[in-house]
Order: C-alpha cells, then structure tokens, then sequence
C-alpha cells in the first residue's frame, strides 16, 4: 500500500473500511427529532442546550461508543460544555458534529478540539442568524397576515393558519439545515481537514453573524432616558437633546455591551440577570431610564 | 361567567406548554402557543368561546408583535400574558382593549417564572456532570427531560391556575397595587433583559472582530431604518466580500 | 393635414436612423435621433412645421425620460413613439398631451421590431463565421453592413411609413383594440425585458464575487434612493478598497 | 547579446526591432471611427458585438496579419467570440487590443488567451460603467436642460443643442477612451505581461462594474405587483403590504437573476426573451405583475 | 455710555488672549477666551456689567455655534466679532440682536489679521532654522515665544482698540460701505478659506487611499446627513476591518 | 555574552544598561505642559507647529543631548520638521516621540526616518479625529448647553461653566494623551522596532483620520452657487437643479480637492491663501457663488 493510498484512508476511514460503523440515516432523522423536541427541556442560565446536545445525540454516541466506556465518557464531556444556538438553522451544526463523530470513532485523525472548535465558532453566529429569519422576520410577518383574519373571530384564517404555516416552515428548514449539514460534513470532511471549507464557512459565519445580532438588538434592547433639565425657562429633554444626537442608541448599545463585558469577566448569567434587575429598579425608581 | 377548577386547571397547562422549552410541542410549537393569537383561541375553547377567545387574543398580541426570544431572554411572558389575559377578560365580560391594559402588567410580573426556572435548572446540569463522569447516558437522558419539566410544570400550572380561578379582582388588586412607579420599574426591566440574551449569544461568538460586525450592525439598523431582512441582505454581502479579502492568498502581483 | 407619400416614406427614413445600429450616424447617433425630442423636430420638419414638430416632440419625451437601452434590451421604442406620435399628433391636429397617449402604447409595440432584427441578424454572424474559417476578412466587412441594414431598413421604414400614411385612424383602431388587458400586458413586457439586458452585461462579468457586487449596487440604490452618479462614487472608493485589500501581498509583519 | 537583453526585446519585440510592423496613430483612429460608427450594424443576440469587433480592427488585421493567411484565420476566430460593452467607454478595451495584437504580431510571447482574458475581463464592468454615466447620468441632464426650451418650440436650444451636447461630449469620451487604451496598451505592454498592471485594472472593473449595474438595474427593470388579498374587511396589498416589507425590488432582482440564472445555463438570449414575454404575458393577463 | 481708553485697551487684550495661539491661556484657553459666550462676559466686565456682557455673547455667540478651526484655517474670526460686538453694541445701547448683524461682518474683515500673522511667522521659523543649524536650543525656544507674540499683541490690540475707542460710528460706516457685493465677497472667501485647513490636514496623511477615504467621510456626511459622531463611530468600524484585512497574512487555506 | 542578548541589549538598551540616561516623568510632565501651552506660539504657513514641537521637546532634548552638540543639531533638525496635529489628541505622538528619543540617545537603533515616520505618520489622522471630536463635537454640546443660561444672564452657569468644563475635559484628554503615548513607547518600543504595533496603529489612524477628516469638511467648506438660468419662462437654479443632482457637497468637494491638488504640487500655503482669496472675489462679484 503506498503512502498516499494510507494518508487517504486515514482522512476517510469509513469509506474504505468495511468494518467501520456506519450511523444510518434512520438515526440521523432521529436525533434530528429529538433535537428539535428536546433542545430546551433542561434550558438553564449555566451551559444553556448543553444536556440538550447531549440528550438529541445519544443515540448516535450510543451506537459509536457503546462498547468503549472511555471514549463514551470523553464525548460525553465533550457535549456537555456551553452549546447555544438558534436550534432550527443551528442544526446545521449538530449534523456536523454527528458526520465528525461517526469519522473519529473510525479512527480518522478529528480531535477534541476540531469539534468543539466547530460548534462554538458557528452556534452564536447560527443563532444571530437564524433568529433574525425566524423570529425576527418570519412570526411577525406570519402573525401581522393572520391576526386581521383572528381579529374578526375567523379561527381557521387566525390562530390555525399561523400555527400550521409556522410549524411546517421552520421544522422544514429545521429538517433541512439538519441533514445538510450531517453531508456537508460527510462528503466535506476531507476538505474540512485539509482545512479549506472550515475556514470559509467560519469566516463568513463569523463576520454575517454579529452584523445581524447587532441590528436584532437595535429593536430588542429597549432602554431610553425620560430625564428632563430646566434651563432657564426652557427644557432640555436627556434623550432627544443629548443622547440622541452624539449617537442613536446609546442606552441600548451601553447596556448590551456591559452585560457582555460582564459575561467576558466571567460573571455567572444569574448574577448578569440581578444586576441588570438593579439597574432597573434603581434607574426606573428614579426616573432615570 | 365563572371559570371552573378545571378549566383554572387546563388553562394552565395551555400555559405551560407556551412555555419555552416544553418538550410537548417542541421548540417551535412553544414559540406557536406562546403567542396570544394561539393561546387565546385555546383558552376560549376552555372556556365554551373559542370564537370570542381568538378576539381577545387577536388583540392582546398587538402589544408582542416584534416580541423575540433570543438567548434565552424574555423580555415579556406573552404566554402568561395571552392566557390570563383572555381568561379574565372573558370571565369578567370586558371588551378586548380592556384586557390588553391587564395583559401588559401581567407579561412583565411572568418573566419571573422565566428566570426562576433557568435558575433552577442549574442544578439539573450539574447532576448530568456527575453522570457523565460515569459515562451515565441513560441517566443524563433522564435528567435532562423529567426535573425540569416536573419543575416547569409546577411553576406555570399553580399560579397560573390560581389566578384564573380566583379571577379579575385579586389580579387587578395585584396590577393596582403596581401601578405608577413599580409599574415603570417592571417595564423597565422588561427592556433591559433581552441584553443578557444578546450578549449570550455574542459572547458565544468567538471570531475576529466579533464587537466591530456586532456595533456595525447595530449602527446600520438604528441609524438606516431598514427592515431587518434588508440589514440580513447587507451583511451577506459585506460577509461574502470579507471572507474573499480575509482568506485571500497574498497576490504574487501586487 | 394628410401625409403624402414621399413624407411617410421621409418619416420611415427618420425612423430606421433612430434604430440603435444604424452605422449612418453612428451609435452615438442613433441616440440622438431616437429621442422624440429630436425625431419630433425631423417629422416636423418634414411635414412643413418643425417648431410644431419640436413641441410635439418636446412633450412625447416626457414619458421615456429615464429610458436606457443596457445590454441590447429596449424597453420601450421611443423612435417609433416620437415619430409616429408627432406625424399622426399634427395630421389629426390634437394637442400635444393627446399625442403622448397615442404614442406610449406606440413604444411598446415597437420593441417587437428589435426583438425581430435581434433574432435574424444572428444569421448573419453565422455566414460571417464560415468567411472566417477562410480567413476572408474582407467578406466578414460586408457581412457586418449590408444585409443587416438592408433588412433594418425594410423591418423599420415600412410600417412607419405605412402607419403614417393611413394615418391616425387605423393606427387608433389598433390601439383600441389593444387597451385594457393587451396593453396592461405589453407594458409588463416592456418592464420585463430589461431584465436580459442586464442579465447579458452580468453574464459578461468573469470576476469574481460579481453577483454580490451587483446585489450590493442594487440594495444600496432601492434603499438609500441616490442619485445613480453619487453610487457610482461610492462604487469607485469601494472598488478602490477591495482592489487594494485584494491584490495586497500578506504582509511580514502582521 | 546578454540574456537580459535577449527578454527584454522579446518582451516588447517592436521597440528594438527595425524590421518591426507599425501601427500608424492614423490607422488607429481609423479603425476608432470604424467602431463608433459600426459597431452595432449586425447586433444580435448570438455574440452581440462580435462581428463590429472584427468590422473596426479590419485595417489593423489587414496590417498584421495580411500576408500570413493562418494567423489572420486565427486573429479572425479569436475576434469573432461573444462580445459586447458601451462602445464609447469600452473603446478603452478594443485600443489595449490593438497594441496587443501588434506586439503580438512582432513575436511578443502573448496568447490568445490574454487578449480574449482582457476583453472578457473589461467588456462587461465597462458596459456597466458608460452605461451608468452616460445613459444613465449625461443624457438625462442633457434632456432635462434642453427640453424646457423645446416645449416653447425653441428649435435651437431645443434638439439642436441636445444633439450638438451630446455628440460632442461622447465621441470626445470614446475618442479619448480609445486612445488612452492604446498607448496605455503600448506604454503598459511590458507591465501588462509581467502582470502588475492589468489585476490592477481588471479587479477594480470587475468590482465597480457589477455595483453600478446593481444600481442602473433598479431602476431600469419595472416589476411590481397590483395583487391584493382581502383580509376580512381590510385589504393587503401583495406590493407594499409584503413585497416591499421583506426587501425592496424583490421582483425585479428576482427577474434579473432568473434571466441571468437561464444565460449561465446556456439558454440562448433569444429563449429567453421568450420565456420573459411568456411571463409577462400569463402575469399581466391575471394581473398578478 | 462711552468707552474709556483703558478699556478699549483691556477689551484689545482681550481679543488677543481669544487668538489661536496664545500661549498665556494654552491652546485650550484660546478656544475658550475666542467664543463670544466668554468674551462678552469679559468685555461686560471691563465696562462694568457683566451680566449685559453675558447676554450680548450668548447673542453673538449664535451664528458661530459650528465654528471650526482645523489646520490653522480660520472661517471667521469670532474673537473679533465677539468682542467688538458686545462693546459696540453696549456702547450705542442697542439690542443683542442688533449687534450681531454688526458683529458677523467684523467676523469676516478679522480674518485678515490671521493670514497676516501665520504669513509673518515664517520670518522667525526660518530664524530658528539658523539656530537650528548652530545647535543653539535656547535661541529657539526665545524666537519661538517673544518675537511672534509681540507682533500678534500688536496687530491685536491696535485695531480691537481703536475700534472700541473711537466707537460704532466709523465701523459702522466701514461696515455700510461693504454692504451688498463687497459683503458676499467677503462671506464666500470665509467658506472658502477652511479648503486650505483641510487641504493642509490631508496633505499631512501619508498613507494608502488617503484620498478615497476623504471622498469616502465627505459623500457619507453629505448623503447620510448622520451626526458626526455616528459618521466617526463608522470610520472606527471601517478603519478596523481595513486594518485587519490589510495586514493580515495570506491565508495558508484559501 | 550570547548572539541574542546583544540583540535584546540593542532593542532596548535603557533597561538593562545602568549608565542610560533616563527621562523622569516629571520631565514627561513638563514638556507636556509647555506643549499644551505653546504649541502655537509661532503658528505660520510654513512649517506650522515646528517651532512648537522643539519648544516643548525642549528640556528632554537638553537632558538627552545637553553635551553632545552633534546629536544637538541633528535632533533639532529633525524636529523642526512641518508639523501640525491637534494638539490634544495628537499629544500622544509626542509622548511616543520623547520615549523613542529616549531610546536613541541610548544607542537604541532607532532613525531620524523611524522618529519623522511616526510623526507624519500620525499627525494627519489624529488632527482629523482630535477635531473631530474636540471642536466638532464637544464644544458645540458644551455651547448648546451653558447658552440657554448664558442668554438669561446667567454668568456662572453660562461663559464660567463653559470655560470649566471645557478646560477641564480637553486639557485631562491631552494629559492622558501624552502620557498614554509616552508609556506605549517605552513598553511597545521593542514591538515598534519588530514592526508589529506601529503599523496596525498607523494603517488604523490612516483609514479612519480622513474619513472623519472628510465628514468633518462636508460642513467645514462651504461654497454654493447662487446662479439661475432662465429657461423659457422657467427658472433653472443651477445649485438645486443640476450641482446637487449631480453629486451633493460638489463644489466645497471641488474646492478642496483644488487646494490638495495645490499643495501637493507644492505650492506653498500662502499662494493656496491668495488664489481662494482670487476665486473668492471674482466668483463672488459675479455672484457665481
Ligand atoms: O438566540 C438563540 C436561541 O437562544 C435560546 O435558545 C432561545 O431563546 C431560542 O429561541 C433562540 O433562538
Ligand atoms: O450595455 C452595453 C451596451 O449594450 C448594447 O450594446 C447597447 O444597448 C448599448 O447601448 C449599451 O451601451
Ligand atoms: O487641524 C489640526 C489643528 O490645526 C491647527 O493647529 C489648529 O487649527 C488647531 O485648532 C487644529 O486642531
């Protein structure tokens, strides 16, 4: 066997091996279910849908790992850590993971690291995205079509129609985005290690993003100024005078970027959310925001 | 029109399941009930109305059309909102814009029950940590899916349930006693929350120049005016050319 | 008034000298003479009155004041409205206001006879390719003036001619029998073909990232309503960055 | 005769080469008049301006390749090839070419690769460009100007000074364009082959041209809908209640990129006039555009 | 109510202390002492009421709310004008407002004392160069002080002075023998002038695409009409990208 | 001694040399305030600041080359190059400047061109941005604000307010500047000298010094043009009607890019001076702007 014929079957393993597992696309479908029912059941403030990563995969790591306690164990750790994303577009990451475990239990060379590199660099960039689609754009659109009809008693036009077009849209995408990504990772797995698709699709991920979550939070983080200074006789209003004309949102913009501040300094989100309820009593009490 | 314990009792599970997070329905089904429009057409079936609950939905949602959960935030709990909102109004004959006024007060007072169970299922997680030691996956399943639903179950059914039985009066005393400063401080609140999801999700990002695209974004929507979609459109093309510039070999030309 | 002969066949003439091609006057030139501003005065001219024609003409370019022809694609054919509305306009001595609606639903009729030269000039290329596998420079010359002109100018002066001669009534049928559904769909047509004007321009394009350069162009003059010459400065410096950005060397010290 | 030197001359062989053909400056203006004049007297939707190309650089051929009956087949064959850009701006590409061929034709090392490279490359971005500057921009403020006298019967300051205006101003644009692209072409040749110049060139059209295309489009392609959906009593308007909420100019992108989408399928010009009529004609006619 | 000699001369030292360059107040100090608001509190002291001074600054201060001074160009000269105006108009007892149609054009004949100063300061730079060449530091750091601010104190004070002293009569007589063409004259030279400020700016940039990046700020200030602020929160957007993009290393991967 | 802590002595050579001559922050300090109250003292056309710098520099230069009368001169030399920045902001080139004079009186291997391209580097970019945000932005708030009490006769809260806060907030700004500038000197010299820092801060501040540069001229420059065209019985406007169709700001855009363009071809600034003036009195008397 010459040496390109080894690094090949060494890149794919499961292609070449007969003895390789192979995760059939049963299960694939299957764990896409169970993600896209579970993905929130155990949601906490500490490592968001990690169990839930865990709970949509297992029976892929069971079919992998099920006879290798210690490897079990390793991915077991290595799906607990933080996960969070938009669950419909950010499949997409998890059909990867699973194309990427099922090479590394046949042995191709992907570490700890490639997989947990890829779904933290692309979960926060999924859910920027996939919230701005979903529910930044599709709900409202789909509520603003039906609730004319549901506002005069048409319950099939109202809550019906926007309930079935809902579902069926974003498990469709859900559905999509799942499978996509398991054979992007499937047939993209060489090039991934060769590491020509990775970087690509992280970059672009990575810019799009933060662009998107930046506009979402224009519209979701709502803080302004009702403070008013007496000058002379006239009034000079804190929000329109002042804060809007150095630069619209500034409140907003100050807020978010101290809750991230915070989270980087390793805050605890609990402790985030009861300094963020402090600023409110303070600052509403006093009529400052 | 009195509302009887068990229908008190369903319409707290109708809240439950506009829970985010309640496996039932899934993700998108929670996001489907949460919203009014959904939720006050299933109370009014409870109720014996559906037709008049679709109304009172219809018009409660108007306040939480741009409603968005990200990062795990909630900034208002329309689910709570939606079927108290409906429940009252129609038990105490009102017209639908007088229960939106109720509806308001009651999504922010909910985003506790939120904040309780993330809080909460901390603890779960933890538990699945010693089992993952273990190499326990039967066990993290099970953690994962029957505390904090048991949990969640408790939280959303028992208050929720409560306040539709004893109805409108002690609800109002509850909003009267809120109204004026408390009240500000609540919305206030409400507004400042979605913060912690934003910078969830952005700190979850860990590219280059994360905090740049994020103020760039920022600064395009609050300052064009555009529709969000057209801002999505922008930043797949400032997305695609950075990527271009960023892997780019060095030209040999140049 | 009535149309003789010799003028109607004059008002052909100044028709085909208005078809983009005409190699008399040049390209340049054909976008002179197929502005009604321009072949308005010619018609008038021709029919004894050309300051009546200029005012005629004058009005007739109103509508067409944005026209472009990019790509080969001809939206609308202002030729044959300005010729056409200005000779029938003063025959039938109607105000000019009155020519203008006689004239748009004229343009779209028109696009039909480029549609068709288009389509058999192809012929042409293709004798040309057999003379140039013989290396016969000299017949390729031929090739590319006579039969395509001798053909332009029978598809254009004839109908002109003809229209001008029997004059508005006809003309008016025609158009009767058009308005409603017909021209509604003629104008979509006219709003539609651009669209492969582009595409082919577009299809032209062999850099990379074309498509998202193009979408940027377009989401920024829908959305920001520029004038096109301010984009187009705004095209300059962002072509100048991505050159510089592109075509830089890595450098040694970052 | 040094090494240095033997490239040197063969990189631009006519400099120090006696023997050398010449293009004459009024051979090159000739061949510009034979462009502004014909070049679109056999437009048509196979290749467009092929056989102009040819029908200008006729007496440049004639020059070169006039007694070497292979390389005028293939000059010939080489200029036949789909070709079309706004003549006047464009010139700018069929100058560069003229040099090019006469290097080309005194030995100098370029294929016929780099010339159709060139022409390819430039065609399509400087269509973009004139089109935009001069359609787009200078005849409409020619119009706009002159058009206030005409509509008082002022025949001088009316078409008259409209025609002189805009003759005057492109043919003075394509003639500077054309000579530019020559000496630009002769002066540049040795940079152009060493490949330092030209990327330059070409990755700045290629960026420009596609944005102002971009921008000449949306106002140049008219689609919108006259749809509307009774809602109960209240009525949505397809257009402005939903098209233009998701992203302005939806329908006219979406005709451009199908028509472009059919052209990269290799559908030909003339199917898809065709199938843009057919279009219009089902959507018109059920008054859904 | 007349003014003394004394004063003329303090309100003289006044308007010296409120030119650029100043060094007994540092550059800040200029700034400050050069608004109306603050030198018309000082000339209301020198003559005794200072809070008729204030309010005759904040007048004249009006017109010169977006006044800039960048590299070294100066539109108008607000020292002069606030100075001048608020004695002028305190001396002949007129209303603030009518004052500042007296002030704006002494605004606009007092730039003429700053070209002449930044022209004569030439003189002792090329000075300082013979010194230079001596390694004579201390002789430098004397040319650099006593010599330009002798000459700026006199060409200050001795116009402002006289000015003040002799009263609005003969300004106003100069002023009314510039109204009409000699005024708009004036205005436009006053637009124009900060070209050479920007212009010296610009010059000073060494770097890549300086002037792209120029057009790039002015076309969005000028389209976007955006604060700014917002308009430098961008530059910081895109100066970021720029510089990450145009010094990274060529990718290994693409 | 090995190969590589000669290097390392070379890079830096105050650290680890005992005999260095050492700049002590209270001589930092001084030069600080001799800038911030002299940098103008000898203002002109010419070479602007340069006599402000060597003014300032003056005591560090005496400390560093006090006995050596040929490093004296070449230093002097050096500085009394063109120099103009805002003076604030642009303070931190000179805190940068003394700590790398500091360096080079040591033997450090630092050149004239290293000092002179840091300082031509930079004096450009933070001149735009310092005025950008000094007397663009903060002393139009600060104004907007003390005036309305001003107007009331309110001496405290109006001119004396202004001048404290003005003061106070622009003189902690250049204070913090200069040292800032100075202390990432001193600690980054040996990246400055590796190349890593300086040209990420150089090709920062000169992408974003003109575009604020640029706004900030967009309401700086100001020229229109008040000509009218009668057309018919029509009135053209020639500033509405065709410059601001055109591109807006034209005119002031044109003006200064003329200036540019004047000083560029050397032209010194007092003839720029003189030819505005020119073009200020003809095309004003003729009312053309
Ligand atoms: O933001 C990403 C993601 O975060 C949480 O999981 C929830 O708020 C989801 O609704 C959201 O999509
Ligand atoms: O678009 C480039 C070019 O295409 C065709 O040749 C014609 O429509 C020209 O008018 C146009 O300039
Ligand atoms: O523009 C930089 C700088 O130039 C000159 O020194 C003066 O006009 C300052 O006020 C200005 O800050």
């Amino acid at each position: 066997m010459s040496d390109k014929e080894e690094i090949e079957k060494e890149v794919l393993p499961s292609e070449n091996n007969p003895d390789a597992k192979k995760i059939s696309k049963k299960e694939v479908v299957k764990a896409f279910w169970r993600w896209t029912f579970f993905s929130h059941a155990n949601y906490n403030y500490e490592r968001l849908q990690a169990t839930g990563v865990v709970f949509a995969l297992s029976p892929i790591l069971k079919h992998l790992y099920g006879n290798d306690q210690d490897a079990m164990k390793e991915a077991l750790k290595r799906h607990m850590q933080f996960f969070n994303t938009e669950p419909h577009f950010g499949g997409a990451i998890l059909g990867m993971t699973i194309a990427m475990e099922e090479e590394k239990s046949n042995g191709a060379p992907i570490t700890n690291d490639t997989i947990n590199g890829l779904k933290t660099g692309l979960m926060g960039p999924l859910a920027g995205i996939g919230d701005t689609l979903w529910q930044g754009t599709l709900i409202p659109i789909l509520l603003s079509f039906t609730i004319g009809f549901a506002s005069k008693g048409n319950i099939l036009m109202g809550p019906v129609l926007f309930a079935v077009l809902h579902l069926g849209i974003i498990w469709s995408i859900g559905y999509f985005s799942w499978m996509q990504g398991y054979s992007l990772g499937k047939e993209g797995i060489a090039k991934v290690l060769q590491g020509s698709l990775l970087p690509t699709v992280m970059t672009f991920a990575q810019c799009m993003g933060p662009i998107v979550i930046g506009a979402l939070s224009a519209t979701f983080v709502k803080v302004s100024s009702p403070l008013k200074i007496q000058l002379g006789k006239s009034v000079l209003k804190v929000q329109s005078g002042i804060l809007d004309k150095l630069v619209l949102g500034l409140l907003p913009l100050g807020i978010t970027l101290l809750a991230y501040y915070l989270l980087k300094r390793k805050f605890k989100p609990t402790t985030v959310v009861l300094i963020l309820v402090l600023i409110g009593v303070i600052g509403g009490a006093f009529y400052i925001i | 029109m009195t509302i009887h314990l068990w229908q008190a009792f369903l319409i707290g599970v109708v809240y439950y399941l506009g829970q985010m997070g309640t496996p039932w329905v899934s993700l998108a089904g929670t996001h489907t009930i949460m919203r009014p429009l959904v939720n006050g057409a299933l109370v009014g079936l409870i109720l014996g109305d559906p037709v008049k609950g679709t109304i009172f939905g219809a018009a409660i949602q108007l306040p939480f059309l741009a409603w968005i959960g990200a990062g795990g935030a909630v900034p208002m709990d329309t689910a709570l909102a939606g079927t108290l909102g409906t429940a009252l109004g129609m038990a105490s004959n009102v017209s639908p814009s007088v229960a939106i006024t109720l509806a308001v007060p009651i999504s922010l007072i909910g985003t506790m029950i939120w904040v309780l169970h993330m809080t909460v299922d901390i603890t779960f997680v933890h538990m699945a940590d010693t089992a993952a030691e273990k190499g326990d996956l039967k066990r993290i399943d099970l953690l994962h899916v029957w505390p904090p639903q048991i949990t969640m179950f408790v939280f959303s059914v028992v208050p929720a349930m409560l306040a539709a039985y004893y109805g409108a009066g002690p609800v109002k005393t509850v909003i009267g006693g809120l109204s004026g400063t408390p009240l500000h401080v609540l919305t206030v609140i409400g507004g400042l929350l979605p913060a912690l999801g934003i910078a969830m999700n952005l700190q979850a990002m860990t590219g280059k120049g994360t905090l740049m695209f994020f103020l760039l974004g920022f600064m395009l929507a609050v300052y064009s005016k555009l529709p969000i979609l057209a801002i999505a459109v922008f930043a797949v093309i400032i997305a695609y050319i950075y990527t271009t510039l960023y892997l780019k070999k060095g030209s040999e030309n140049a």
